[in-house]
């Protein structure tokens, strides 16, 4: 073993082990986040088996084609994603930094249109007891608009899970820009690159889910 | 380091797939296939997922751990789908 | 003083014998474990302890064909468990089909039960011996769950749907009805008696209570004392509607509030004007108390009163019975 | 490089104190220096100092549960005292003391040393979970200040959802939901490093089996905390906004509720018993000289709970109205998780077959475990089974259950292991006759306290009950005397480790003549615990090189 590399903790024998630690640190904890969404994902499938043509009628109020290009929106911002780890590798530092803000701005841009969802969802009364119309469904019987009240405590628990998770991701991702336009990241170290990488993939892959689960149900 | 096999056309051909997938899924969403929707939109979901989880985060070229890790996630998220179905879908089994 | 402490419950069902014959058998496994284990570890302890500070023993290599008979014997007379267990639970699970009905609505924190003949009663069931009775339940809040020790039965009550559960008494006598959910505040008092009886004391039982339970006592003298004048179901009349009351926190007008226990109903039928509930006047007319059955000077007897109580007790949303409208409401004696 | 063999004999207590390396104390002071530390042997003790804060906080709301069953008639204290009395009870004792007890204070000091690494792979995330953890439990004990919370520690649902609830039901939420991080942040470190960082020549197969338990445990950290806090998220929003999943009016199930908590509250009380069976096997093999009898059975059966663990929980709702089909599958797995708990007893008892056995305090404490832990697993085996669960569900007979594996095993393990590797953590012998004295008082205070209530839950008293019928008073009272000298007992142990901290013996690299990397190092150990790092060349628990001299 050589000198000790400036990025190596004192804990670690080499700067391998250090990366080594690091990204299996990420993927147990997407691991443990597969649970934590798994959780919500498991009461929603109870209730879709239960409810299902309500949930279809729920379904049906969302934009579709809204919540399609924000699953591209947000692919393309994994695209950038990947190509930064490629670029840090690489040691191109200009370009990790034209992708870290790329990947940026699809975030604001996915954060936005969402939020322009919710403004449309609140103006049609889709807000679950706040400001709910039940008599949308006044044909189908009481019991079957409260079911479709609950479709919408789904869409808005889940989305807004996920939103949370896009903010941690602009807030790691604002982390990454700094460092990167800093210089900070060489081929031998670009560990956060590639570990904060695989958290905002996780992220996507959570829409991935959520848009056919919550845009495209039909019975 | 983990050696990067993956290049910059890859992932751009991965993009495409990926596009594409969301394209059809949204579409297949309009198709009449009966009781079959949320299967075709689960898997294309899945499939999509998939080439993420392959290309974008390296599992290609990631260590027998990796995957063991995502694997003990799904199996375990698994265990809470299936035990907890075993409780709804027998329910009224017992008629009494 | 031991001599009555009870160390085994009483067993009056058809299905306790049978419970308890498991429990025996698994006390049994459960015995002879504890008493191995322990003899072992301290025989071992004893026999084996250090005598000297250079003593070294031989290194375990450990045994395949003992790790497996450990192995295999907990698994079978855990299996024995299973089965043993399961087709009991089974027989629990599914009422014969000429059981008797009865509805039980639990609620915070009383228990409110119907027979099929119209009797009602609150903590009580009166039950005949020898008969499978089957509960169909529900609760109006949350979970609480109906106990009977000495039937060995339980089953939660849950809201928005309907549960079941069984049994046949075997034994005349009086034993204790329990929620066994924990369901707030007065979870351990939410209880009262199931009441077995023969069959003849049955037949009486159903007889002297048909069309007079309590509660449907109270609700004739409700309307002969014209509380109903006062007290409609309309929630702008001038006295309060007395729906749900029981067990409800109840605002006063001199800004305190008050638990709506018995206690309280009692109170504001005999002294209304002892606490006046916030938004009303004090206008209600105190009810009083026959010192004997033919005592003109008062309104109505103690059993009466309870009938009363009983009646408001079980007023559920939409029940108050319509307004008499010929009649004068009575006024207070200046 | 230095070969890892301890020397499995006594090691003289070391008398000059000055020629020593700084220990991990004395490198450096003040409060600063503890609070930003990020040595995970540091952290250790900042989780003991909290986790014994909070077990004294608990056991002062056990005592007044306990004065108020001694009477039959709620004199005491009232009604809703008394529910918050037993929620918050429940909530410290599970959430802040027994699930991180074992594995943050012994599992952070002892992982990296017994893997021969310098400290956890991620050492500043190590700090921040004590963070997290002290935000938790600040927040939970604001809550508790304020007026405290009454749902029962499982808050079922719509009770705890229900606008009559007028307790504290999201800030205690909260506050166990915050603490959930910690606990996976924890498992996540253990994970990590009992994975790359092992030292050359550490296999699998080499590791104590401490290190198996841990792995078990933080796995199920990993994979069940995010569920209850998902969970505990979904009440929050239930409550805040006045409507939600398990709520009837929209065509929720409470039920639904009850599986999402018990699929990690069932695993979790492996997370607390797993790492005590880690600590009792180290104390059997130290104590006997043997190694472990079955090393692969006790090893793989850690991992076969932790993963078995996850399908049994559904034992808790028999009588909540899941399908009886649903029941008959969780009864049947939940015997099956029995047979790796079996095969731990068994294996620890074969071990002391022949083995050269002292009686000092630790194994006082193991032999405690062993047998108050088989009795309160036979009878988890009574609720497993359907009939008899039934009629005992929700009575005392659970609480002797959880209480006799929790107080019984898992406390009686953690007070093994505290005064087997306090030594290690502080350099100085804890005083030997009156620990033995207190391990007495503290095993008979046990069975007094907690034998009466299998028989009273038999007899069908409730649980989470104020009042109780007269002719259970008795049984209580007896339960009642019990808890108080358990009480004591476990006073006596707090003092005399405060005070063995200046007074004490020094206890020297390897008082117990104990085999693992850890009885390497001196006591207490370097800041970075190994100088250079160590190369294992032998499965562990290796006690008789000199077999030529063997008695026997
Ligand atoms: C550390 C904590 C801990 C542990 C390890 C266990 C271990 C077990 N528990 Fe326990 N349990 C609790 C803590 C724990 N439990 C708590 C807190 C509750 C109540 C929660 C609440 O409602 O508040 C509870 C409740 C509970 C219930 C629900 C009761 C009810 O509410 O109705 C059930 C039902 O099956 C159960 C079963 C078991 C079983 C089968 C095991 C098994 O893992 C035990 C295995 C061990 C052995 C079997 C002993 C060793 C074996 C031998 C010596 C060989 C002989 C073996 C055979 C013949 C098979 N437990
Ligand atoms: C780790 C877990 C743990 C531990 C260690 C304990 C320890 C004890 N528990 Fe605990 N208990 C639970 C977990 C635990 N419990 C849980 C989960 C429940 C269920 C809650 C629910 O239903 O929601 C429960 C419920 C419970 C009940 C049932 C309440 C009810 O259902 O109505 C009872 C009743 O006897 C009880 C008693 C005791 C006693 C006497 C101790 C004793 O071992 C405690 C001994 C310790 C001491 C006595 C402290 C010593 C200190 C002093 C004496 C000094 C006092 C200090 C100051 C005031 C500064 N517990
Ligand atoms: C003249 C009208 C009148 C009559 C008749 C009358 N009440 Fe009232 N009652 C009131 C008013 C007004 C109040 C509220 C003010 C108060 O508390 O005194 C009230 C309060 C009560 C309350 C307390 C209600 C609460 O919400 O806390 C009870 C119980 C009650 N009455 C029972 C009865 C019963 C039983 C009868 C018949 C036997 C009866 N009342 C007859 C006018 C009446
Ligand atoms: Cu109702 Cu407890
Ligand atoms: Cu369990």
């Amino acid at each position: 073993m050589s000198a000790r590399p400036g990025a190596l903790a004192h804990h670690f024998d080499s700067l391998e082990q250090q990366h080594e630690a690091a990204t299996l640190g990420m993927w147990v904890f997407l691991a443990s986040e597969i649970l934590f969404f798994g959780g919500v994902l498991t009461a929603y499938a109870v209730y879709r088996s239960l409810h299902g043509d309500a949930f279809a009628a729920g379904s049906k109020e969302l934009f579709t084609t809204v919540g399609a290009i924000n699953t591209a929106v947000l692919l393309s911002s994994s695209l950038t994603m990947a190509l930064a780890v490629y670029f840090a590798h690489t040691g191109r530092r200009d370009w990790l930094t034209l992708c870290v803000g790329l990947t940026m701005l699809f975030g604001v841009a996915f954060l936005a249109v969402k939020g322009t969802e919710y403004y449309r969802e609140y103006r049609e009364s889709l807000i679950p007891r706040y400001a709910f119309d039940l008599d949308k469904w006044k044909d189908e019987g009481a019991a079957f608009g409260h079911r479709v009240e609950m479709f919408f405590l789904f869409y808005f628990v889940l989305t807004g899970l996920h939103a949370v998770h896009m903010f941690v991701g602009m807030g790691l991702l604002t982390y990454l820009f700094v460092r990167s336009r800093r210089g900070d990241f060489l081929p031998e170290y670009y560990t956060p690159v590639e570990v904060i990488g695989l958290y905002w993939h996780f992220v996507d892959i959570v829409w991935i889910f959520l848009f056919p689960l919550l845009y495209l149900i039909r019975h | 380091m983990t050696r990067l096999a993956v290049r910059p056309p890859t992932y751009f051909r991965v993009y495409a797939a990926l596009l594409f997938l969301t394209f059809s899924t949204a579409a297949v969403a309009y198709l009449p296939l009966g009781g079959w929707h949320t299967v075709a939109a689960v898997g294309i979901a899945a499939v999509k997922a998939i080439l993420v989880l392959l290309f974008f985060m390296h599992l290609l070229q990631s260590t027998r751990l990796t995957w063991l890790v995502i694997a003990a996630g799904l199996f375990w998220l698994g265990i809470l789908l299936a035990l907890t179905f075993a409780d709804y879908l027998t329910r009224g089994w017992l008629s009494y | 003083m031991f001599a009555d402490v009870p160390l085994f419950p009483e067993q009056a069902s058809t299905i306790a014998p049978r419970v308890d014959a498991v429990f025996f058998y698994v006390l049994g496994v459960t015995i002879f474990f504890t008493t191995l284990i322990a003899f072992l570890v301290l025989y071992f302890a004893v026999k084996y302890r250090r005598r000297s500070e250079e003593e070294f023993p031989v290194p375990n290599v450990g045994s395949m064909k003992l790790e497996f008979v450990w192995l295999i014997v907990p698994f079978v007379l855990a299996a024995i468990m299973f089965v043993w267990g399961a087709s009991i639970y089974i027989a629990m699970a599914r009422p014969p089909d000429d059981a008797l009905e009865v509805y039980v609505v639990g609620r915070q924190w009383m228990w409110k039960l119907q027979h099929p003949g119209g009797q009602r009663e609150i903590n009580e069931l009166h039950i005949p011996v020898g008969q499978p009775v089957k509960l169909l339940m529900t609760s109006e809040d949350v979970i609480h769950d109906f106990y009977v020790p000495a039937f060995r039965t339980k089953a939660d009550v849950l809201p928005g749907r309907y549960t079941h559960t069984w049994f046949e008494a075997t034994k005349p006598g009086r034993y204790h009805l329990f929620c066994a959910e924990y369901c707030g505040t007065e979870h351990s008092r939410m209880g009262g008696w199931v009441h077995v009886l023969s069959q003849d004391d049955y037949r009486r039982w159903l007889e002297e209570n048909a069309d007079r339970s309590m509660a449907l006592l109270g609700r004739n003298l409700f309307s002969k004392l014209q509380c109903v004048t006062c007290h409609s179901g309309n929630a702008e009349a001038r006295a309060p509607v007395l729906e749900g009351l029981h067990g409800r926190t109840v605002p006063l007008r001199d800004g305190k509030s008050v638990f709506a226990d018995d206690n309280y109903i009692r109170e504001s039928i005999l002294k209304p004007d002892a606490k006046v509930v916030a938004g009303y006047e004090p206008i209600m007319p105190p009810f009083v108390l026959k010192r004997s059955a033919d005592d003109t000077e008062g309104n109505l007897t103690e059993e009466e009163l309870m009938q009363v109580i009983a009646y408001i007790k079980s007023l559920r949303p939409g029940e108050t019975p319509p307004r008499v409208e010929e009649s004068i409401p009575p006024e207070k004696k200046k | 490089m230095t070969t890892a063999i301890a020397e499995p004999r006594p090691s003289p207590p070391h008398h000059r104190p000055d020629d020593r390396v700084p220990d991990y104390i004395n490198v450096s002071y003040g409060v600063k220096s503890w609070l930003l530390t990020t040595d995970h042997k540091r952290i250790a003790l900042l989780y003991l100092i909290s986790i014994t804060l909070m077990f004294f906080i608990g056991g002062a709301f056990a005592v007044v549960i306990r004065l108020e069953l001694a009477t039959p008639k709620g004199d005491l204290v009232s009604a809703d005292t008394y529910n918050k009395l037993f929620t918050m009870h429940g909530i410290v004792m599970l959430f802040f003391f027994l699930i991180p007890s074992i594995p943050a204070v012994l599992g952070n000091f002892l992982v990296p040393l017994m893997v021969g690494a310098k400290d956890l792979a991620f050492p500043r995330l190590n700090l921040a979970s004590w963070y997290v953890y002290m935000t938790g439990a600040l927040f939970t004990l604001w809550a508790m200040l304020a007026g405290g919370v009454d749902t029962g520690w499982t808050f079922y649902t719509p009770l705890s959802t229900s606008p009559t609830t007028h307790t504290h039901v999201i800030p205690t939420a909260v506050g166990i939901l915050i603490l959930g991080f910690s606990s996976i942040l924890t498992g996540l470190n253990f994970v990590v490093t009992i994975h790359r960082m092992r030292a050359p020549g550490l296999t699998w197969m080499r590791l104590p089996l401490f290190i198996w338990s841990i792995y078990g445990t933080s796995l199920i950290m990993l994979l069940g905390t995010p569920v209850i806090t998902i969970t505990l998220v979904l009440v929050a929003v239930e409550r805040l906004w006045g409507i939600g999943f398990f709520d009837p009016r929209v065509g929720g199930d409470p039920v639904l509720f009850q599986h999402l908590f018990w699929f990690y509250s069932h695993p979790a009380v492996y997370i607390m018993i797993l790492p005590a069976m880690g600590v009792v096997s180290e104390l059997v093999t130290t104590f006997a000289r043997k190694t472990i009898f079955g090393y692969k059975f006790v090893a793989y059966s850690s991992m076969a709970i932790a993963v078995f663990g996850f399908l049994v929980w559904g034992h808790h709702m028999f009588v909540a109205d899941e399908s009886a089909y649903a029941a008959l599958v969780f009864s049947a797995l939940s015997f099956l998780v029995a047979i790796p708990s079996a095969i731990k007893v068994f294996n620890w008892t074969a071990t002391l077959y022949k083995g050269s056995i002292v009686f000092h305090t630790p194994m006082l404490y193991a032999f405690g475990f062993v047998g108050l832990f088989t009795i309160g697993g036979l009878t988890g085996l009574m609720l497993a089974t359907l009939a008899i669960d039934v009629h005992v569900t929700d009575t005392y007979f659970v609480v002797a259950h959880f209480h006799y594996i929790m107080v019984g095993g898992a406390i009686m393990g953690y007070l093994g292991g505290l005064h087997f590797w306090w030594p290690k953590m502080t350099g100085r012998m804890y005083p030997e006759f009156w620990a033995k004295i207190a391990a007495a008082i503290i095993f008979f205070g046990f069975n007094l306290t907690f034998f009466p209530q299998f028989l009273l839950g038999y007899l069908g008293m409730n649980r989470r009950y104020w009042e109780y019928a007269e002719e259970y008073q008795v049984l209580n009272v007896m339960s009642s005397a019990g808890a108080t000298i358990l009480g004591v007992g476990y006073l006596i142990p707090f003092v005399y480790l405060t005070w063995s901290l200046w007074r004490a013996k020094e206890a020297g690299p390897n008082p117990w003549g104990a085999t693992g990397l850890e009885w390497l190092t001196p006591s207490p150990p370097p800041q970075d615990n190994f100088p250079e790092t160590p190369v294992v060349t032998m499965p562990p628990y290796v006690y008789s090189r000199k077999e030529a001299e063997v008695v026997g």
